[in-house]
């Protein structure tokens, strides 16, 4: 799954699957980090809690 | 009790009926849970599966509920990339359902495999040229996407709504809905055709083999296609269920009628496409190995062409053509009929694809070797589907799953019934 | 490159089932060196580990037209279509935990790191795969004649013949200490081999014609033409391989006299048998 | 309230964020999945230096060479000895379980003494002087005849050494168990005279007829008669084999004749009869002929016309003149007798019609043929000194001719006519044809010693029990015969140190020896087993210890031979099965199991077909035309006058229609999971019936009933 595993090669195989799988991985990551990190924001600019 | 976490305006049954209902069905799960300590304690001897049957009714059920939860992911695209916005008053119920679904084949998997406390080779030592790989990264992954899309759903519980963190989570989370909609949809095309691909690719076994694109045989693609067809019919017949059981109207038939429009069309042309690969199948590609299609369906006591004939004509042809019309797909009780069938035949056509397979003699001197799965395997099939009920028992009464629940329950004060 | 590929061993073997009693001497010859483990009830062959497995055939017919014929079936290391070392079970284990060896012909199975699946054992349509459905007990004191080659395996992971590789690596090992280059064909032969009593198993390089097991099948080096993923048909009339039309290419040849023997190794249409019968490798080539 | 729940809530949080992204949880999953690599309860063997012993098998008649891998001390793998005249490298599937009968859980650990129905461990001491007390009283007495002795074998020095004790104590009772080979000597002695014995040189021979002799099922010495029968097909030696059921070595054969069961001696006779009249006997064959062939020709011609053995065998008389006209014009054709494996029960009628085939032929002594010549001693002992209570007791009368006489005789008597037994190394409660009869008749007799490794069935009707060594803990001479083509000795050397505290029945016996009165003691002046077998068989030792093996007989005999046939021209009967029943149940001898002493390994088991022994049950088969309406593994009763037992059924189109084939072997019932509780024992459903002329227990099968159960 890393390039430091011994079973990994270098090759389309592994660069399409793995590919595909990280750029999954990133969106997924990048997607929820925004998403937490704008809903602190948010939060923040409300004005600590009072949300009522 | 619980007033305070039921949504706003929303009619639920009173709490001590709710928690007997959840604790019979517990006690199910409890037994469920008995039997998975067994299996991972005592080890895989307390199933019935042997050297023959190494795939067996776990990996049924497995294929079984990723297809039947394939509804989430189709809603999804139909919902997010292909704009068809009535589906937002049922695409919180597929998320739930495809949750269950996938967090169940998890589970499913995590008892099945001979070391649990190294299941996790799979991704570490991944073999990218094998069709279970694909499956697992992408199961794995598709079912981070699933819970992406829950997690809004659970943030607008009335209590956590309060919070104004969880509140901006939901409200950001429901912008960018459409990248994550679409990155699963990506993810369960892989895992969905890789499914179909584990048999597929198995060129030992002539029932199984088929011919394909690249290196993807055609069970890969009839996977996909299947699931995204037969899913919503889980979703419509779930969402059924539900609303018999709770004695309430929660979705409008709009929304139900076109759902189960495009579910017809997506039977039908799925069903065509499976005849042709049957047909080649049968007349091509088993001969070429040296077998005629009757060594499938003969000389054992249970699968004869009745199987075949239910699969593709009464659970494939007939539902199909049963939400394609008009007529027939409007009405409730035919459209019920064909929501059954198509679920029943997506299931059926998984079983054929797992233990037909391990149950057909290839060698001329082998035979044919059926089985009967232990109680353990039972107990442990039916835990998701308790586990899932007791979800969905949970989301409906705690969160607001359904949009048009309030609008269609508020011309009379609706029938205090979990 | 070139040279590697000369380098390169295809270990195999061939089976004379007309010499063949079906004694098992081989099956617990096989069971004793790689401490196969054994429990209380072995009548469910089912669940019954055996590398070797010798199979009972019948040719079908009434008393006293009756023949029967054993067949020792160890894994068949398969090369896979074409040759090109995607055996079924290899191409489709998701942990690497079963390998093939370019420079063996051998498919191997690293047992701390199959996590059990038994995606294998779907794939192998001979059935040479075995999983570890119990933890395997030895009685009291019994342990103490295991063997240090092979460990024994855990509950939870799949097992199989291994042409006891352990032996072609005590092997070179020899070879290496003594300053030579490779071994010779007798200084690696598995334990059925050398414990047939029948001398019923050939086992050696199929890639060196100087050995024993290339005279007897003398595989065919080119595809064969009915079916281009089936490669090193063996080009003797009388010896066969096990369902050789899948493309499997298995490492393990029978050979027999009888013709109703080498048809039940592979499943013919009705009337195709007699159309099929006299292909052996391509002609060109013989 | 409100801030501490959240803050608790977010402290929850932080610390399952904080400890998910610690290295905590990646190496706790790592650290279990390397727990699961290496579970202390998957035994992990200790590596070692690896070194090879050659020893010899003894676990059947075959004596065949091994090589013993060794890591350090410890035993790993038993394989077949290249280069070793018998066997040359192949082994059979139980010498190379060996290693699990070394460490069976059925092994006896040290001596034992029944006290009420259990055993007790006592010292080796304490059992030899209770043992030496119990035969001083017998002497006292002055009836030493009472003292029985029953082995395995009788030849080696073991086997010596039990006659010398018995001799020398006053006793002429020392028997063995039916065996292959004493069947050889009583042929030979019947037709060539005494002190013979048969070989039969099978790799040689280009046409063998087998009246059922279970070539590759364990019959002689299996591996090499496995060898033999492999190098037919180079040699293009024919085998024509006949009997009821396809046999491995039937569907190994050129041609199986399936004949009614128990008719083989008629058959071998027929087949004489179409030879002697169509003259195709060899010229030189009627000089052999004591009191030439004129006599006997006339009454087989009489007897045995092609019609009448027809009828009898039920083989067609085109077949049976083709075998005849095949076997007479073969260039060295064998006729080889001896169902199954050989042992167990056989008719001296059906053993002296096939051999007179060979001696019509005129094949004795010649390459490819059937080598006859006197029994090659190689021990040499002193003369025994016997005191007047031995004189006496060797002049009474044996109690029987053969060991199921003795248990007749013992049943039947109202005296106890047996004091004290000693049972070496053979288990005759199961290998006995009726064990329930056995088994009484050992109940009583009033003191039993067992000596054997094994607490198996005859073991556990003991008084005593001297646990010895098993094969590959001991240092012995292990003599062949088994009808090989020549003799060889073998020297079974201890590449094992012994496991438990057991003793070589040599030195149990020196120990007693010493123990008792009068001149036994002087008798066994050795100081151990080892000084013994190196003094009575130095004549061969050098070459026994430093090749492990001496070959007394090799090549062809030169001896002339003459040929009696007076045991056929006294026209005896064919065994008949005793029963009523309307099917025949016949015994079915199988390589993968052992059908007598020692009993299956565990490995052996594991090897044995689901068509014979189906969990718990024994697998009978029958012909789908006898079956009427019964599918496979359906039960039934199995009914003989003997006994009835809950078998399975197994449909086979290679039995003749009409017959039960019943596997020997299953049914033990000691302490070894793997091996015991495991379907029926034979002996059990089928009686004795005794040969006349012989005195044999010749029973072949018996009439039995199935019924659905």
């Amino acid at each position: 799954m890393f390039p430091f595993n011994f079973e990994w090669a270098w090759d389309i195989g592994h660069a399409i699957f793995f590919g595909g799988f990280w750029y999954a991985i990133s969106i997924l990551g990048a997607g929820m980090t925004y998403c937490v990190l704008k809903a602190a924001y948010d939060t923040l600019k409300d004005g600590g809690g009072s949300h009522h | 009790m619980d007033s305070a976490l039921i949504p706003e305006g929303a009619k639920r049954c009173a709490f001590p009926k709710f928690a007997v209902g959840i604790a019979i069905v517990g006690a199910v799960v409890l037994w469920g849970v008995y039997a998975m300590l067994l299996c991972w304690f005592k080890g895989l001897n307390q199933t019935n599966m042997n050297d023959n049957y190494g795939f067996a009714l776990w990996i049924w059920a497995d294929l079984a509920v990723i297809a039947v939860g394939g509804g989430a992911f189709f809603t999804g695209l139909l919902k997010y990339i292909f704009k068809v916005d009535e589906l937002k008053n049922i695409i919180n119920f597929a998320v739930i359902i495809g949750f269950i679904c996938y967090s169940s084949a998890l589970l499913i998997l995590a008892i099945d495999i001979g070391q649990p406390l190294r299941g996790w080779f799979i991704f570490w030592h991944a073999n990218v040229h094998s069709m279970l790989t694909e499956v697992a990264f992408c199961l794995s992954c598709y079912f981070a996407v699933l819970t992406i899309e829950f997690i809004p759903n659970i943030l607008e519980n009335r209590q956590a709504n309060k919070i104004p963190f969880f509140h901006h989570l939901a409200h950001n989370m429901h912008g960018v809905m459409a990248i994550f909609a679409a990155t699963g949809a990506f993810l369960s095309f892989f895992h969905q055709g890789s499914l179909g691909g584990v048999a597929g690719v198995m060129y030992g076994r002539p029932f199984a083999v088929r011919e394909g694109l690249l290196i993807w045989p055609w069970t890969f693609f009839l996977f996909t296609w299947s699931a995204a067809a037969f899913g919503p019919c889980f979703t419509l017949l779930v969402t059924k269920i539900t609303e018999t059981i709770t004695g309430k109207k929660l979705v409008k038939d709009n929304v139900v009628h076109l759902l189960a429009k495009i579910s017809g069309w997506m039977i039908f042309t799925y069903i065509i496409a499976k005849i042709i690969d049957t047909i080649y199948w049968a007349m091509v590609t088993a001969p070429g190995l040296g077998f005629d299609i009757s060594r499938f369906y003969s000389d054992n006591s249970f699968y004869g062409y009745w199987i075949l004939l239910t699969e593709i004509v009464i659970c494939g042809v007939i539902p199909g053509l049963l939400l394609i019309m008009k007529s027939t797909r409007e009405n409730p009780a035919l459209r019920l009929v064909a929501i059954i069938l198509g679920v029943i035949g997506v299931c059926l056509n998984r079983w054929v694809m797992v233990l037909q397979i391990m149950a057909i003699p290839v060698m001329s001197f082998d035979t044919w070797a059926l089985y009967i799965p232990s109680w353990q395997e039972v107990a442990t099939t039916v835990l998701p589907v308790a586990y899932g009920i007791i979800l969905i028992a949970v989301t409906y009464r705690y969160l607001p799953v359904f949009p048009q629940e309030k609008e269609l329950n508020s011309v009379e004060p609706a029938a205090e019934t979990k | 490159m070139n040279k590697i590929e000369n380098k390169a061993h295809k270990f195999g073997m061939v089976i004379d089932l007309d010499k063949c009693t079906g004694c098992g001497s081989c099956m617990v010859s096989c069971m004793s060196e790689n401490n196969v483990p054994f429990k209380e009830d072995e009548s469910n062959k089912k669940d019954s580990i055996t590398w070797m497995r010798v199979y009972k055939l019948t040719n079908g017919k009434s008393f006293p037209d009756t023949e029967i014929v054993y067949l020792p079936r160890p894994c068949q290391h398969c090369g896979g279509k074409g040759d090109h070392g995607h055996s079924p079970c290899v191409s489709v284990c998701p942990a690497t935990a079963t390998d093939y060896g370019y420079d063996t012909g051998i498919v191997s199975q690293i047992y701390t790191r199959c996590f059990g699946c038994r995606y294998c054992m779907g794939a192998c349509p001979y059935h040479a795969r075995y999983f570890n459905w119990w933890d395997p007990k030895w009685p009291e004191g019994m342990e103490k004649y295991l063997s240090p080659d092979v460990s024994p395996r855990m509950r939870g992971v799949v097992e199989k013949c291994s042409f006891c590789f352990h032996r072609y690596q005590a092997a070179k090992d020899k070879a290496y200490y003594d300053g030579r280059d490779d071994i010779e064909e007798d200084e690696y032969q598995t334990a059925c081999t050398t414990a047939c009593p029948s001398g019923a198993i050939v086992f050696g390089d199929l890639n060196n014609p100087a050995h024993r097991v290339h005279e007897i099948v003398k595989p065919d080096p080119h595809p064969w033409p009915n079916n281009p993923n089936v490669v090193g048909k063996s080009r003797n009339p009388n010896v066969f391989r096990l369902l050789e039309r899948l493309g499997t290419n298995p490492k393990v040849y029978y050979l027999s006299e009888r013709e109703w023997v080498r048809k039940a190794g592979d499943n013919y249409l009705d009337g195709e048998w007699d159309k099929i019968k006299n292909h052996h490798g391509s002609e060109s080539h013989g | 309230m409100k801030v501490d729940r959240r803050s608790f809530l977010g402290l929850g949080l932080g610390a399952v964020a904080g400890f998910s992204v610690s290295p905590v949880l990646l190496k706790l999953t790592d650290d279990s999945s390397i727990w699961t690599q290496n579970w202390p309860w998957t035994p992990v063997p200790v590596d070692g230096e690896v070194s090879y012993e050659n020893s010899v098998c003894s676990l059947c008649p075959g004596s065949c060479g091994i090589s013993v891998r060794k890591i350090d001390d410890r035993p790993v793998k038993i394989e077949g000895l290249d280069e070793y005249p018998i066997n040359n490298g192949g082994a059979c599937l139980h010498g190379i379980s060996g290693l699990q009968y070394l460490y069976d859980p059925a092994r006896v650990k040290s001596p034992l003494k029944k006290n009420g129905d259990k055993f007790e461990e006592i010292s080796w001491d304490d059992a030899i002087s209770v043992i030496a007390g119990k035969l001083n009283d017998i002497r006292t007495a002055g009836s030493p005849e009472k003292f029985v002795c029953i082995a395995d074998k009788d030849r080696g020095s073991v086997p010596e050494l039990f006659k010398r004790f018995l001799k020398t104590f006053g006793s002429s009772n020392f028997y063995t168990m039916p065996g292959f080979e004493s069947y050889l000597k009583l042929t030979a002695e019947a037709m060539h005279g005494k002190g013979m014995t048969i070989g039969f040189d099978l790799e040689n021979s280009d046409f063998v007829l087998s009246f059922g002799a279970g070539i590759i099922e364990g019959w002689g010495s299996p591996v090499s008669c496995f060898k033999a029968n492999a190098s037919r097909k180079e040699r293009e030696a024919k085998l024509y084999q006949i009997e009821p059921r396809l046999s491995n070595t039937a569907a190994g054969a050129d041609k199986w004749l399936p004949i009614k069961p128990g008719t083989e001696a008629d058959l071998a006779l027929g087949i004489c009869s179409f030879i002697l009249k169509h003259n195709l006997y060899a010229a030189t064959a009627a000089v052999r002929f004591k009191g030439g062939l004129n006599k006997f020709a006339a009454q087989l011609q009489n007897d045995y016309s092609l019609s009448k053995t027809s009828e009898i065998t039920g083989i067609k008389e085109s077949e049976i003149e083709e075998i005849a006209t095949l076997f007479a014009k073969a260039k060295m054709p064998i006729a080889v007798f001896g169902k199954g494996k050989g042992d167990a029960s056989q008719s001296l009628k059906e053993f002296i019609a096939v051999q007179t085939l060979n001696c019509l032929m005129d094949n004795i002594n010649k390459k490819g043929g059937v080598f006859i010549q006197p029994v090659k001693t190689y021990l040499e002992f002193p003369e025994e000194t016997l005191d007047d209570v031995a004189k006496e007791g060797n002049e009474k009368p044996r109690l029987g001719q053969y060991v199921h006489d003795l248990f007749e005789k013992i049943n039947t008597s109202s005296q106890p006519v047996v004091d004290t037994l000693f049972v070496y190394q053979s288990n005759p409660c199961y290998a006995l044809h009726d064990t329930k009869t056995i088994k009484q008749a050992v109940g009583k007799i009033p003191f039993v010693v067992s000596f054997s490794s094994f607490l198996d069935e005859t073991a556990k009707e003991a008084d005593i029990i001297l646990p010895v060594h098993t094969f590959i803990e001991r240092l012995e001479d292990v003599p062949s015969g088994a009808g090989l083509s020549k003799t060889v000795v073998g020297l079974s050397k201890p590449v094992v140190k012994p496991v438990f505290n057991t003793k070589l029945p040599g030195d149990i016996l020196l120990l007693l020896a010493k123990a008792l009165d009068g001149t036994v003691a002087e008798n066994f002046a050795w100081e151990s087993y080892d000084e013994c077998l190196e003094t009575v068989a130095k004549n061969i030792w050098d070459s026994l210890f430093q090749d492990g093996y001496a070959i007394l007989e090799e090549g062809v005999p030169e001896e002339s031979v003459e040929v009696n046939v007076a045991f056929l021209t006294g026209n005896p009967s064919s065994i008949q099965a005793t029963g009523d029943g309307e099917l025949m149940l016949i015994p079915i001898d199988n390589m993968r199991l052992p059908s007598a002493a020692p009993a299956a390994s565990p490995f052996s088991i594991k090897t044995v077909s689901d068509e014979v022994l189906k969990g718990r049950d024994t697998v009978v088969e029958i012909n789908p035309k006898t079956a009427k309406g019964l599918k496979n593994y359906d039960y039934v009763a199995l009914t003989t006058p003997v006994g009835t037992a809950k078998v399975m059924i197994h449909l086979n189109e290679g039995i003749m229609p009409g017959v039960v084939g019943m596997v020997k072997g299953l049914g033990h019932s000691f302490d070894n999971k793997y091996v015991s509780n495991k379907g029926v024992n034979i002996n059990e459903l089928i009686g004795p019936v005794i040969e006349p002329g012989s005195g044999l227990d010749a029973a072949f099968g018996v009439k039995a009933k199935i019924s659905k159960a």
